[in-house]
């Protein structure tokens, strides 16, 4: 961009000296993470020298990479990745969603009653939730289905925290308890199994990945390149002053949120397909986790601060804590209390290094 | 060898005797390494689990599903790794199409909720309440299965001529807990409507109806109360003459019997791909053989 | 009522809670006139700002611009009826840059099509930002930082030049050069008499004596929430001990009596 | 207090229209939730004309109350009350809390394995942690060592928060995760039952009513009338201005978080003697409903703001909906939808109030 | 050094990232001297504020209070050395009300013993806070509503007031009238006066050329983050118009051409 024209005079200024980017901290802290699990493994006897990321036995895969454990890592929070997209922009926004969790319950419950088939190995679906019109739709239904729902909630999301004035974390909480009576209302609690091929090919594989990795680099340029993104910034860094600034906080407000949640709708459309099945439980905890991946990605609670590429790496941290816990063998109790101090230290880290930043300059 | 062990949750106390039947036998055994995942009550991570578990390259894994209904995907994960699979304590939904390196040591969950429900309406029929007896349903979390399943059983045996007697005044949630459960029975009994029986879809539950009718002076002996799961704590309130059902499940064995499955199917020798546990009903007559099981 | 009003208000009246900060405010501005507010600190003068701008809702009393009754729901639809405003606050974004500050509602952008989702021309924002900023002579050594931690003139001197850039049927200034420097001073005080030049109507709130009979027609005085005097300064005989005797309350003008 | 000299002058000031005081909005939301419940006891045949306050046949208490349900409305809500009263104090800091549910796990399992008795029904405790030093010990052994614990994790997190300055949304939710940890790995999962006599005393019957009732009345007098109280509405305001008005800004918040870890961990020993054991999973969701209180009480989330008088109001307003739910026998789903949307009612109610308050006068 | 040195910086600089905010600044202020720092918005005035206060550590440099060479980890610290300033951001807490924020970390307490949870003595803050505002001249309807809603000059009054209610060894004053009305500034400056019938040094930023003449004896010119210019206008003849020249760069004093 351009170079020479970007101060109108005053004070020195020494361009060699730019800020630090944000997501390099969080990029460093990723690797000492990973450096730390190979360390381990080196170092655990009982890990007999096995690598994390690398498989010198090439016996799986032929390749000297763990490709299972790559695929893995980043697999298994691409869902959550997905809400943690819409969470990045509803707090740069200065607000907060509690209600994606359970809305992916909903979600999953409602969607997948609209994507069953009707026989399974030959004998009629025993989880059948409507009658026989609602075998075997194409899969654009229950897509539209997810998204409608998700748009739905967001609405009212959205405009009870634009219109009325109730704190985000009051609307968002109340959400979440009303999406948690909807799923396990939806089918009284009975899971809702067996999807056709079709929507059962959306979630399979590596698809997850390939539907997270789009939307970030989707809303990425949203954010960055969009006067939506613009007004999103503007609106959690002085929410009176975007007021008055002339920008229609309330409609946008109500957009960030129904985005928000037709992002949590469509990683539901995933994680039943994923699963290939619908339980009222799905979902729990994930509002926590996708506010933890943007928070650890450089995203401030406070608002107005942040980026898609922060909350993507911070998803990775996750990623490769959960595979890197496994790997290592840690019992379940030391992986809780391992993980809460790595997302501590992985905060204080970037924390800390951006102040030495400053300081050093 | 090691073997990957999937639970669906740690905070469940008869999961937790379960899994300390398997860590046990393994200890016992030479050269066989546990790896205990705890899936938090979530069928998401429990298949991300599986998949980790692959990726460490275990030589056999045991799920005990979150989900029965979600096992197929479980099944599809392992099945292309070529890992060997065991399923523990809940029967999996695709039992009848399991391929040949996967098998299942379990408990028919609708035996459990039956097997309380009907000696209630015994204990009812034998205090001479025939005539008319009524109470409440004590629900777990009802996004888990075992609650659904257990509320169902209670259903379908009040429905049967034998115990339709017996009508329920309210059912309500109190997720398992003990604590949930004093409350709710509290709130139940400022109502003031008179009850013969509280059907619980555990012990912990039934023991907070139990402290809650206590404290609010009524004589348990005039109320039928049962529970599932046969914990210590259960077991000692059937002794004081709180508790008057509970059910036993092998939770120790089916543990240590899956550890034994997977270890047979990695070495590749014969198995039985179907092991079933049955439920043992518990009543202050047989009592005592129970008491160090659990 | 005359054509060449632009704005009127007739009983503009704001309470908070038991606070009466705004009484029964009766004020006229003609198109091409430039008028000071000025009055002791707690008077009104911003109240009386944000009722016209829709900042706040009055509690009565009518505004009339250019020659409609208006009711603005918010400072989106003052400024969308012409009306451009410099805060006292300044409202500016923290987290943004300087670009972003002074096109903010109203950027630059490409690919219209796309709704919401247009896409933000920061090139052509960031010449104009340069320029912009020219006028107020103020001097930034980088607009491609955040604004939160620039001096206060610096920041004083976005908000002004967010207006500026900008034509409209009213401008406001409430206290535009409080914090600035000398030199800075200067060169909004020019900004000023180019809006008079361009024969653009001006609110300027303003403190200081000299400034106000340098730039203005007209000043009108408040106290304790009510407008106590209205001083053509241009053609009457007024002094600067006039209307400091006026802001305190030595005098009070005829037909304002109930603000005494 | 003195009453004409509150002003220097200037404006014309009414007083007659002071300010509405928050607290009242609270406690017309409560009353309208219990009118609600009245009517539709009156309405819903099935009920047959109960009341949910009253009991016209004085059969049981001999008054015209129905003293048992008022008795449970407050006591149900009485242990997660006093998580709340330190969360409301975290919260006009400017903070959060994630951590106090599973702290009070932790705490449970750790207080109770130092109450245990030694002979259950005549048999030796089956369910004993420690050997026989650790039976029967004096009641205040368990209650010391809950309290040391709790100081102990509201120091990290007071420090953390205060000392390397991430938020604390991150650092108590790693918290969060490292209870969660604490709990399970303690007994490894395995509950911990039969406490001695007197630990039972603690929590049985109306006990926790009078603990939540004295600690709030406490705090009450601390937040408002005392110094401690003054700093943490301040630094919840500006925690610049505080800084730079000489308040030991980092000092405080690490104060703020003990009190209020130490109030976690007192609702834990509560709990576990109420129910006569202690289980991991306990406390699980603590923290959202104490949250939730506090602003239901008119605490803002954005610091600075807030009253123990309003969290009080806030927790009977759950504890009067969860026990009008059982009155009028609702289905399980509809519960957590009418709770999510109750919350946001009323709330909405407060705003609604608020400002209609302000725009009359 | 000589003994009537209450404050000296020697060398002291800050950089922001890339921006050299204040660069080797060699100060020297004595005993009962009273000095103002004038200078471009951005110059970097308030920057040296903030590192003499500790509100920001600095990049590096010396920083000599009252003979002992000093680090302060933060304002607290350097309030208790007893420096007290009035901030150009003011610093106060939106959501209390005007007494609270006036005794804001050192409030009047009753019952001592019980630490940090003393009792407030309200009545006795609530007094004082009036006889402190008195001096300041503005006017408060009511002390008692939060200070979040008050106008400008309110809130900057209550940010003096605060100051001068404390005795101190120096005293920082940052653009302290910016806001002010034309009485309010009178009695501010008033207070001013009495610092100095009292030999109290003073620190005072200023963009007010009659202010400055009026009050201070000696006159700190920044620029571009450096001091150009150190002028004794007591003693020797300067004018207004040579201040302004210091300021713009169109003149440099001797001694200080690296500013140039
Ligand atoms: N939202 C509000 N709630 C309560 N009181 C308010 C509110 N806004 C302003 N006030 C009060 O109204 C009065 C007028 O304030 P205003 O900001 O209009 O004064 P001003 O004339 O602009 O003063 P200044 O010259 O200091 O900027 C003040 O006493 C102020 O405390
Ligand atoms: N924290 C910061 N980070 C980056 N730049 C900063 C920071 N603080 C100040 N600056 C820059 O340092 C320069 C000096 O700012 P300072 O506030 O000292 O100016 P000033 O002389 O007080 O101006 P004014 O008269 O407008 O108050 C400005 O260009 C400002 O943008
Ligand atoms: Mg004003
Ligand atoms: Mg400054």
């Amino acid at each position: 961009m351009s170079n020479h024209s970007d101060g109108i005079g005053g004070l020195k200024y020494d361009k060699s000296k730019k800020a630090w980017p944000n997501e390099l901290n969080i990029f460093f802290a990723l690797i000492i993470i990973v450096l730390v699990f190979e360390a381990l493994g080196q170092l655990l006897p009982y890990m007999k020298g096995q690598s994390m990321l690398f498989d010198f036995n090439t016996k799986r895969d032929g390749t000297i990479l763990n490709i299972a454990r790559i695929k893995i890592i980043i697999l298994q929070v691409s869902i959550i990745g997905i809400i943690a997209l819409g969470v990045t922009q509803v707090i740069i926004s200065g607000g907060i969603d509690l209600s994606s969790g359970p809305l992916v319950g909903a979600a999953a419950m409602i969607v997948m009653s609209f994507a069953q088939t009707e026989l399974v190995n030959g004998n009629p679906n025993p989880k059948a939730v409507f009658g026989a019109w609602a075998f075997d739709l194409p899969v654009l239904v229950p897509i539209l289905v997810g998204l409608l729902f998700g748009a739905f909630i967001g609405l009212i999301n959205g405009s009870l925290i634009a219109f009325t004035g109730i704190p985000p974390f009051i609307a968002t909480l109340g959400m979440f308890l009303i999406c948690r009576g909807i799923a396990q209302w939806w089918t009284r609690g009975q899971p809702v199994s067996f999807p056709t091929d079709q929507f059962a090919w959306l979630g399979s594989g590596m698809m997850p990945v390939f539907w997270f990795l789009l939307l970030a680099l989707l809303f990425h340029v949203v954010l960055k390149y969009t006067v939506y993104g613009k007004h999103t910034y503007a609106i959690g860094s002085n929410e009176a002053a975007a007021r008055m600034s002339g920008i229609n906080v309330k409609r946008h407000k109500v957009m960030v949120y129904m985005i928000a949640s037709m992002l949590a709708a469509f990683a539901a459309i995933i994680l039943s397909s994923k699963n290939l099945t619908a339980q009222t439980g799905m979902g729990q905890f994930y509002e926590l986790f996708a506010i933890a991946m943007a928070v650890i990605g450089g995203v401030s609670l406070t608002g107005g601060r942040g980026s898609i590429i922060g909350t993507v790496l911070g998803a990775m941290v996750f990623g490769v804590i959960q595979s890197g816990f496994t790997y290592i063998k840690l019992d379940a109790f030391y992986q809780l209390m391992a993980m809460g101090g790595i997302i501590i230290g992985a905060v204080v880290l970037d924390q800390w290094r951006q102040r030495s930043a400053s300081a050093r300059s | 060898e090691t073997i990957g062990v999937s639970i669906a949750r740690f905070d469940d106390n008869f999961l937790t005797v379960m899994r300390n039947g398997m860590t046990d036998h393994a200890a016992s055994l030479d050269g066989v390494d546990l790896q205990v995942e705890d899936a938090q009550d979530d069928v998401a991570k429990q298949l991300d689990q599986i998949n980790n578990f692959v990726a460490s390259g275990v030589d056999a894994i045991i799920v005990n599903a979150v989900d029965t209904s979600a096992t197929q995907a479980m099944t599809a994960a392992a099945e292309a790794a070529g890992v060997p699979l065991v399923y523990v304590n809940r029967e999996p939904i695709n039992v009848n199409e399991l391929p040949d390196n996967q098998a299942f040591v379990a408990s028919n969950e609708i035996e459990s909720g039956t097997l309380e429900s009907f000696q209630i309406c015994r204990n009812l029929r034998a205090a001479g309440k025939a005539g008319g007896a009524k109470g409440y349903i004590l629900m777990g979390q009802l996004s888990n299965q075992a609650a659904v399943q257990r509320t169902k059983d209670i259903d379908d045996v009040i429905g049967m001529d034998m115990c339709n007697f017996m009508t329920i005044i309210d059912r309500q949630t109190a997720e398992w807990s003990r604590d949930k459960a004093q409350d709710l029975m509290t709130n139940w009994l400022s109502s003031g409507e008179d009850f013969d029986f509280v059907i619980a879809n555990n012990d912990e539950m039934a023991i907070g109806a139990i402290q809650a009718m206590k404290a609010s002076g009524i004589d348990m002996a005039d109320v039928e109360v049962g529970g599932v799961d046969a914990t210590q704590d259960a077991l000692v309130a059937m002794q004081a003459g709180d508790l008057d059902v509970t059910v036993f499940q092998d939770a120790f064995g089916q543990g240590s019997g899956s550890v034994d499955a997977a270890l047979a199917l990695s070495r590749g020798e014969e198995l039985d791909q179907k092991v079933y546990i049955p439920f043992k009903l518990v009543t202050p007559g047989n009592v005592a053989d129970f008491l160090n099981k659990n | 009522m005359s054509e060449d009003i632009i704005l009127e208000t007739r009983g503009l009246t704001k309470h908070y809670g038991g606070v009466h900060a705004l009484e029964d405010a009766n004020f006229v501005l003609r198109k091409g006139e430039h008028v000071a507010i000025m009055g002791d600190n707690g008077a009104g003068k911003s109240t009386f700002v944000r009722q016209i701008t829709g900042v706040e809702q009055r509690t009565r009393g009518e505004v009339i611009f250019d020659g409609q009754p208006v009711n603005f729901a918010g400072p989106l639809d003052a400024r969308e009826a012409g009306i451009e405003a410099v805060f006292q606050t300044l409202a500016l974004a923290d987290h943004l840059d300087v670009p972003d500050n002074l096109f903010l509602g109203r950027e630059k952008t490409k690919w219209n099509w796309l709704g919401p989702f247009r896409f933000l021309d920061y090139k052509a924002m960031r010449q104009d930002t340069l320029d912009a900023l020219q006028k107020t002579g103020v001097k930034i050594p980088n607009i491609r930082n955040t604004i939160q931690y620039m001096s206060g003139g610096q920041r004083q001197c976005v908000a002004i030049a967010r207006t500026a850039s900008f034509h409209s049927k009213l401008t406001i200034m409430d206290e535009p050069t409080a914090a600035l420097g000398v030199q800075e001073t200067a060169q909004v005080e020019n900004i000023v008499r180019q809006l008079k030049a361009d024969g653009e109507p001006l609110i300027l709130i303003s403190h200081n004596m000299r400034q106000v009979f340098d730039l203005v027609d007209r000043v009108v005085v408040f106290r304790r929430g009510r407008i106590c005097a209205n001083l053509d300064i241009k053609n009457e005989d007024v002094t600067g001990e006039d209307v400091v005797a006026y802001i305190t309350g030595a005098k009070t003008q005829e037909g304002y009596e109930d603000a005494a």
